[in-house]
């Protein structure tokens, strides 16, 4: 007989497994990474293989897409998006831009490390990465979730105030709702 | 008090069969769509991983108590609906309370579940579920006239309205409903699309368009348990159709055959189909449809 | 002095007295108004068991009132339904004026139809059926100048209405010599074919009218729209019903005798069901929850009509049910939005949004109305629709069944756009400080919404007066139980076995989701949805509701190209034309639709006289 | 020559007949230059659409010299019965950025207005839908304008991420892996030039 321990385990690796497997993604198509989108989702690299799916609205998602450069106004609208899935939830960057700003590193109206602002869980390189990138680094999602090390949801509310001061620096006009999981 | 134990028996496996079956037939559906679109496809139980995920999801928001219950109307009349169908035939167990209802309780007990996942979307405020709902709501009045008009006409011509007594009628291959009244089972085949909500009638939860419609604000154990319902109530619809014209079954694999056989119309067709507005599809459902059930009914009546 | 005598007594004097006292003492109206209906209720159900009768000899003629089981099923549902209307207005009245004049006219329109639904002979019918339609046109008219073209086209049509029954009284008693009801059955098969038409349709037509049934229902949506809530509870409720308790004498006790009665019911019925059909689909299209509900309610009397009209047991049974449940559900709906008008002071469905988490006990209310119109099983419409399907299919009106189940099935249309519009949808800050209607209000709401939830589980227990009233009626019989439907092939729906699994399901799987992950579940308002990222502003509205099916008026724009309405006013604008010098003896904005009242009677006249040679 | 350029010419010709001060000139075929001053804009606008039948503003720009403290605006008109682009430039004032609307001739000039307003900060009179439009709450200085340094504000609003120190620059990587050699030209742009 497995103890208590052992059996909420059971449900853990039953849980993570699910959830590996299903990754219903809300891409925010900011930047030009929203095109690679369609060639990984079809028939040549075909993403469905590994559970990756969109979905139409925030509430249903699982994992946030930032295909690209963020400027500041598109970025409030990105912490929303973020703030409205539910738990647990990932957040994937893609390409240079959300690295370390790319080829708008010198710009006056866009963020230049994603991390700051948001709990990155995956980082794919590139710009843009191609298909194949983008399913590798699902995969590394996938590798993350299954150890249970993709916590990117608790980092960011433990870290909240940090996250929301990196914010309100950026986002001057701070009008946003209160996010009090 | 007796206790029934078939009666027992059936209420709890009826419902685990068509959840599994009708899991099944969803994952089923996704790989077919990819193999047409030369794709291969996720795994045949990623619908049930879908699902074991959605209920997994730590937290949940709702805006109001009518998007709590909401999905748990929809359950509700997926399961009520499973309960009323004679699953087998002749069988104790799986014959559930199918003496104790008919066509028609059928018939309103489906849309109760429509209704109760209206009223939750309408709660959440979120205007595209209000503009699902009212595309949604169009729709039903849609198919839902030729499929009566295709009910009647065999509920006239074989003087009942009970699924068991149709199931009695058709107990050899040559007297299923589907030969003795082959435009009743037009129309209703062709409502049966609409009632699938497959493309091209898919309008209502067009993703693209109006962000999923009605379901746009559930999120987490309410968007599972109605994947769940949309599961279950996939099953009990394709059993309806499998007693009323494929004169039922009287054991799981022809069961699961006659089931998969109807349910890749509507899948097979939806895939090929692009999308109808709603007043297109309003008046598809309003023209040829309703012409075979007209013809249904003059069959029936001369 | 036996019940009915009490009935009618306390009623006409109490209404009396509520308009004598209205100045000096405010309160005692109130209290008087509640008395004389609550008195009202005790002495119907005394009059039932104590099976009273009265008769009143003035020169030749003899005024009875009896109580029969028909009688007493409408006279229970008058009295409950004004009982509680009066209830209800205590709260919704209180910050108008002139209330002895409304009160004063209510109770006059409750003792009419006391006065209709136990006399036995046309004479008294005649007169208490003018009482009530003079009241209730009092009250059409009460709240504002706005009401008076609408009041004018109600009297119209009511005068329509009673001449054609005056003349079909006339007609009567110029054939018989007599004015008895049961006097004038026996005799009935005596007169000539043409005659018995002529009698029945006269009758049909001035009954008719005060169920707005298609051609008639002009005044309707109007009339319930500017009547206040209370009042329109109770007349849609119970004095359209009117209508239907003379439809029903006419066609059972008169018709049935007649040679053509096989064709009176097949037009009846289709006229039933095209009222039926389209009023729904005007009530669609509807941006005011009260002229919805108004076209809602001619649609469900068009179903009570079908189910008269069919003529088989279980057709009868539907109907019978169905009107009283109507009065149950539409007194709820209209109570409902009466509500949310008393705290918005408004009813348009554009403007009202959200307020289901401010008036909880009215959404439940609108709620369980909605479900029970829409016929879904749990509640009490399902055995109602169910009856009159099975009904219309075993009597093999195929084409009808299916009118009738489009009209049903578009029903949810305007149904769910009535309560997501007041109730569901964004909260707006507009609306912040509403809160639920007071006490007195929600309680009438609330009996009627437990009412036909018991009705659901059982709808033996209204068959059962209903069953005998058939009887009464004829000889119906039709099989049922207290909780299981029977159709006339055997089949049935056991309604306990239907609400255990609802219930059951319901339970189990609510409360799982209610319970798992119960923490960590939260509310959030209705600000706080997916709009891309956007946030919505407090002042902003994002309530879906203008327009709100459209695409379904696109799809059905081609059937809804005329009006009947603007069919009357072309031909009213012809007769202008044709009749120009009647000008000068009519003036005023009403004008048109006087002409009728003359071109009609002058029609019915020379129609009766040249050519049947009756003389009048 | 000028035989292929009636119609430009025909409307050079008109405009210096009735705008004595406008600088018209071919710029080459189907393409005219006006050179205007700035308060005999409104007029010439008009005139040019009212009778030379320029009925459509195809573009509107906004130049900033900060050399000579002015910026240009440059409006591009197009005649569809002509098939002649007009290009009309004027200065204004760079201190004291101010110009009139010309949103009552061309609706959609609103809108480039709007968006001059936001990033160089002109004021037009007239245009009473100068609010905010691309950037959400900037509090800088126009970001357009060239006295505004964009590598500076990024650095004080924007964490930048290490690693970039050296700023690289891609050709300079490119030519050094493959053997090629950078065009003198090209040196000129270099980033680490700049350093």
């Amino acid at each position: 007989m497995y103890n208590d321990k052992e059996a909420s385990k059971i449900v853990d690796i039953i849980k993570n497994f699910a959830r590996k497997h299903s990754l219903w993604i809300v891409a925010y198509g900011t930047g030009c990474g929203a095109i690679e989108l369609p060639p990984t989702m079809t028939s040549r690299y075909d993403a469905e293989r590994f559970g990756i799916r969109g979905s139409a609205t925030p509430r249903q998602a699982d994992v946030l897409l930032i295909t690209g450069y963020l400027s500041v106004k598109t970025l409030k609208r990105v912490i929303r998006t973020y703030e409205q899935m539910q738990e647990p939830k990932y957040v994937i960057g893609f390409g240079s831009c959300t690295i370390n700003g790319g080829m708008y590193w010198d710009s006056y109206n866009t963020i230049k490390a994603l991390d700051r602002y948001l709990p990155v869980d995956v980082y794919i390189n590139g710009c843009m990465p191609r298909p194949e990138a983008v399913i590798s680094g699902f995969i590394k999602l996938q590798e993350l979730i299954a150890q249970g090390k993709a916590d990117g949801a608790k980092r960011y509310q433990e870290n909240l105030e940090w996250y929301r001061e990196n914010q309100r620096k950026v986002i001057k006009n701070w009008r946003m709702p209160e996010y009090n999981w | 008090m007796e206790i029934n134990w078939s009666t027992i028996l059936g209420i709890i496996f009826t419902p685990i069969i068509a959840f599994i079956v009708g899991v099944t037939y969803g994952g089923l559906t996704r790989v077919i769509t990819a193999r047409v679109q030369n794709r291969y496809g996720p795994p045949i139980f990623q619908n049930l991983l879908d699902i074991i995920k959605l209920y997994s999801k730590e937290s949940n928001i709702n805006h109001g108590v009518m998007q709590h219950l909401g999905p748990v109307f929809a359950i509700t009349a997926s399961v009520t609906t499973l309960f009323f169908v004679p699953v087998i035939k002749d069988s104790t167990v799986f014959t559930n309370f199918s003496f104790h209802g008919d066509l028609i309780f059928l018939l309103y007990i489906m849309v109760f579940g429509s209704l109760g996942m209206a009223l939750g979307a309408g709660q959440t405020g979120n205007p595209n579920s209000a503009i699902g709902v009212s595309r949604g709501l169009s729709q039903l009045v849609g198919y839902e006239v030729p499929f009566v008009m295709a009910l009647v006409a065999i509920m006239i011509q074989f003087q009942t309205t009970n699924l068991n007594d149709l199931l009695a009628v058709q107990d050899h291959f040559t007297k299923w409903i589907i030969f003795q009244s082959p435009f009743a089972f037009l129309a209703a085949i062709l409502a049966f699309l609409g009632m699938m909500g497959y493309a091209p009638f898919d309008v209502v939860i067009a993703p693209a368009e109006i962000a999923s419609g009605p379901p746009s604000e559930f999120g987490g154990k309410y968007l599972g348990l109605m994947l769940t319902s949309r599961s279950i109530f996939t099953f009990a619809k394709l059993v309806l159709f499998t007693d009323i014209f494929l004169g039922g079954a009287s054991d799981f694999i022809t069961l699961l055959i006659k089931t998969f056989i109807l349910y890749m119309i509507p899948v097979l067709t939806g895939i090929v189909f692009p999308r109808y507005r709603t007043e297109q599809s309003i008046r598809f459902f309003w023209s040829w449809p309703l012409f075979f059930g007209i013809i249904a009914i003059l069959v029936v009546v001369f | 002095m036996n019940s009915i005598e009490y009935i009618l007594f306390i009623t006409f004097i109490g209404a009396g007295l509520t308009f004598i006292v209205h100045h000096a003492l405010p309160k005692l109206r109130d209290t008087l108004a509640i008395l004389v209906s609550a008195l009202d209720l005790y002495f119907v159900i005394q009059a039932i068991s104590e099976k009273s009768k009265v008769v009143l000899s003035i020169a030749d003629f003899h005024l009875i009132w009896k109580t029969t089981p028909y009688n007493n099923l409408f006279a229970v549902l008058i009295a409950v339904l004004g009982f509680l209307t009066i209830l209800y207005a205590h709260d919704f009245m209180s910050s108008k004026d002139r209330l002895g004049y409304f009160y004063m006219n209510f109770l006059f329109a409750l003792g009419g139809m006391y006065g209709i639904v136990y006399s036995q002979d046309f004479i008294s019918l005649f007169f208490f059926w003018e009482i009530m339609t003079w009241a209730s046109f009092l009250l059409v008219i009460y709240c504002c100048k706005d009401a008076q073209p609408i009041g004018l086209k109600y009297f119209v049509f009511s005068a329509i209405g009673a001449y054609s029954l005056l003349i079909a009284i006339v007609m009567l008693y110029s054939l018989s010599g007599n004015l008895e009801l049961t006097n004038l059955i026996s005799n009935f098969s005596n007169f000539s074919v043409s005659n018995q038409l002529i009698v029945v349709t006269l009758l049909l037509l001035g009954f008719g009218v005060k169920s707005a049934i298609m051609p008639l229902h002009v005044w309707a949506p109007g009339a319930y729209f500017i009547s206040p809530s209370p009042f329109t509870a109770l007349f849609s409720g119970a004095l359209s019903k009117m209508g239907i308790f003379g439809i029903g004498l006419v066609l059972f006790k008169f018709a049935a005798q007649s040679g053509y009665f096989s064709y009176v019911q097949i037009i009846l019925a289709w006229i039933g069901g095209i009222t039926a059909l389209l009023a729904t689909f005007y009530a669609i299209f509807q941006t005011d929850a009260k002229k919805l509900l108004a076209y809602s309610s001619i649609g469900q009397l068009g179903y009570i009509i079908i189910g008269l009209a069919i003529g088989t047991p279980l057709s009868i049974a539907s109907a019978l049910f169905l009107t009283i449940l109507h009065a149950a559900f539409k007194a709820m709906l209209f109570m409902a939005t009466g509500a949310v008008y008393f705290r918005t002071g408004t009813t348009d469905m554009n403007s009202v949004s959200g307020l289901i988490r401010k008036m909880p006990f009215s959404f439940i209310t609108a709620l369980f109305g909605i479900i029970t119109v829409s016929g879904v099983p749990p509640l009490g419409g399902f055995a109602a629709k169910w009856m009159l399907y099975e009904s219309l299919i075993q009597s093999r009106h195929y084409f009808l069944v299916i009118v009738v189940f489009a009209a049903s099935t578009a029903a949810f249309l305007y149904l769910y756009r009535f309560i997501f519009s007041l109730f569901l949808g964004q909260e707006e800050k507009e609306w912040e400080d509403v809160k639920e209607a007071p006490l007195l209000m929600v309680i009438p709401m609330l009996i009627l919404s437990a009412f036909v939830l018991v009705v659901g589980v059982f709808p033996g227990l209204i068959l059962d007066p209903i069953s005998q009233s058939m009887n009464y009626l004829g000889n119906f019989n039709f099989n049922y139980e207290t909780s299981v439907l029977f159709n006339e092939w055997g089949n049935q729906v056991d309604m306990q076995t239907v609400v255990n699994t609802i219930g059951a399901v319901f339970l189990i799987v609510g409360l799982i989701i209610t319970f798992k992950g119960f923490k960590k579940t939260r509310y959030v308002s209705t600000k706080d949805i997916h709009t891309s990222g956007e946030i919505p502003q407090e002042n902003e509205n994002l309530t879906y509701a203008v327009d709100f099916y459209k695409p379904f008026e696109r799809a059905i724009a081609p059937i809804l190209k005329s009006s009947i309405d603007k069919i009357y006013t072309g031909i009213a604008n012809n007769l202008e034309q044709a009749f120009d010098y009647l000008r000068y003896v009519y003036t005023g904005n009403g004008q048109t639709y006087a002409m009728y009242v003359v071109f009609f009677l002058s029609l019915l006249i020379l129609f009766a006289e040249l050519i049947f040679g009756i003389n009048l | 020559m000028d035989k292929d350029f009636i119609n430009e010419n025909k409307t050079i010709e008109e405009i210096k007949n009735t705008f004595h001060s406008a600088e018209a000139k071919l710029q080459r075929k189907n393409r005219i230059i006006v050179k205007l001053r700035s308060d005999l804009i409104p007029p010439f606008l008009s005139y040019a659409k009212n009778y030379l039948s320029f009925d459509h503003l195809a573009h509107f720009s906004c130049v900033d010299w900060i050399e000579d403290n002015q910026f240009e605006l440059v409006y591009i008109l197009y005649s569809y019965e002509k098939n002649i682009i007009a290009i009309v430039k004027t200065r204004i004032d760079r201190e004291k950025a101010e110009f009139v609307t010309v949103k009552h001739l061309w609706r959609q000039a609103e809108t480039f207005e709007r968006e001059f307003h936001e990033m160089y900060g002109i004021n037009f009179t007239g245009n009473n839908r100068l609010t905010e439009f691309i950037l959400e709450d900037w509090d800088d200085i126009p970001p357009m304008r060239r006295d505004f340094d964009t590598m500076q504000y990024s650095k004080e609003n924007f964490y930048t991420r290490p690693g970039r120190e050296d700023a690289q620059d891609v050709r300079e990587v490119i030519t050094k892996k493959s053997g090629e050699k950078i065009p003198d030209f090209a040196k000129e742009f270099s980033v680490r030039k700049l350093k």
